[in-house]
């Protein structure tokens, strides 16, 4: 993994199942800015993890230049309907997919 | 090389017999850091420490910004 | 097919355990995953009711484990601590030992700890 | 608390600030079930409680005759709106005023 | 009667030094019911233990309609 | 008016404790609050940086105490096992023994545990 990182860019995927007013939502904010630094930063929302949908400052991982995905199963069940244009709407099966692209893989349940 | 980084939120629940000694590093984060660790290898996050009001020594913190190069540096990331 | 190793270390009967669950089988459709089940997490397999819990069943979802790359283990001292054995599970499981645990992990590019 | 009791119905006050899609879940349903045939039950949900506003398992709360009410501040804050017309809008003030009416408060956190 | 009927969902978090053992009672709620008590007093939710296929000594189950009648006659309920 | 205690032991820098002192800021208009911080809890009251953990702060909420009918108190034992002194919170605070919990959550009528 990250054999390349001279060549092209590194990438960072994290996969976030907790819930948006909990303590991961500053860590989340602080490595994101970090990382984006240092290559691509993708964020893949999940379970509870879809409530960042609603909250307002998740603005602030996009303006990182993170890509938001979520799982749309997951946003369904619990009601969640995102109100921004930049989450996009994803499944676990597209995780799956993507997931090998990514160097670095960093989850917060 | 760092082969596992291991950002550890709770210290109490974590099973730290999984940490390799030789080859892995393990840095305390969120209420984490208000255990100050003893072992060797064993790091708090600066910024998390501060906010928190608590007092690290130099030599065992870990800025974000040099979490984020170990990232890049170490095999894999884990989360507990 | 990246190695990637899940974690299910408590809350057996929730659906923290559930979306555990959901996500490991996912990624096992492109990946390689050890689904390891350790301390208060081992009783996610075994006989319980989650219709009861209002929680959606995870039968389905261990039935579908067998078609995609995904291997369950049991650590040996957490279910030998709660008195479990091979067939209180209700799907069959390999025991592992924390040692084993620990070489999975080395060798893991990808770990989710739930 | 409870003196009178045989003489008029006793009242339970449910205080909700955890996430509907945590244990307490099952916990409050069953409580509720039981408690709604021994008097009248209220449930006030606040912080992540107000999630229970999107999760569309909480009409068996209603169904079961409780008050749901919530706190308008926490569900303004977390992007949340009631898509169901039996939560009603309130606050903590309101609950500060409502809880000495009540003979038995119960609270998930 | 019963003064403080204790819910406790977490065992390993619970202060159990504020139980008033003479006028207090304990009952294990959701995966509380993982540990068996041996205390007086300390009683296990039975549909909670029985949802997570957990035996239960009939002399130390109490179902959900029993609790209700405890919360009735308690004069408060304490969830932990 | 009703005698309320709430319980804060944990979480010290988070939404929950937020939540805890918004609510029994809000208690104490017309109930009696005793407002206890135990185990990690006691951190709440020390000085931290909430703005840093995008978290908001407590000192309106602290403040406003003082206008209601709330009565802070800390756990001698949780304050001293973290090297904590009276001049470490933000707040003048009641320290309080085990014993003296024991008694307050006995008269209370209600109890709030966060």
């Amino acid at each position: 993994m990250g054999d390349n990182s001279e060549k092209v860019k590194m990438r960072f995927l994290f996969v976030v199942t907790s819930n948006p007013f909990a303590k991961d939502f500053g860590t989340l904010l602080n490595l994101v800015k970090v990382l984006s630094k240092r290559g691509e930063v993708a964020v893949f929302f999940s379970g509870n993890g879809v409530y960042y949908l609603t909250r307002p400052e998740s603005k602030i991982l996009k303006d990182l230049g993170a890509t938001l995905l979520y799982c749309a199963h997951s946003a369904h069940q619990r009601g969640v309907a995102s109100l921004a244009d930049f989450f996009e709407s994803s499944s676990t099966y597209n995780l799956s997919k993507i997931l090998p692209e990514y160097d670095k893989v960093i989850v917060f349940n | 090389m760092v082969n596992t980084l291991w950002l550890v939120r709770k210290l109490g629940d974590f099973s730290s017999d999984l940490v390799d000694e030789e080859r892995d590093m393990v840095i305390l984060i969120q209420d984490g850091v208000l255990r100050i660790p003893t072992k060797k290898g064993w790091f708090v996050c600066r910024e998390d420490a501060q906010a928190r009001g608590i007092k690290v020594s130099e030599h065992i913190a870990k800025s974000y910004e040099d979490i984020a190069q170990l990232i890049v540096e170490a095999k894999k990331v884990v989360v507990w | 097919m990246r190695k990637v190793v899940f974690l299910l270390k408590g809350d057996p009967f929730s659906w923290k355990a559930h979306e555990a669950l959901r996500v490991g089988l996912a990624i096992g459709i492109n990946s390689e995953v050890n689904f390891i089940f350790i301390k208060d997490g081992v009783y996610s397999l075994t006989r319980w009711y989650p219709e009861k819990l209002e929680i959606q069943g995870f039968e389905k979802l261990l039935e579908n484990m067998d078609y995609v790359n995904v291997k369950l283990f049991v650590e040996d001292t957490s279910a030998e601590e709660r008195g479990l054995k091979g067939s209180d599970f209700v799907k069959e499981v390999n025991f592992i030992s924390s040692e084993e645990i620990k070489e999975l992990i080395k060798n893991a590019e990808a770990v989710f700890v739930w």
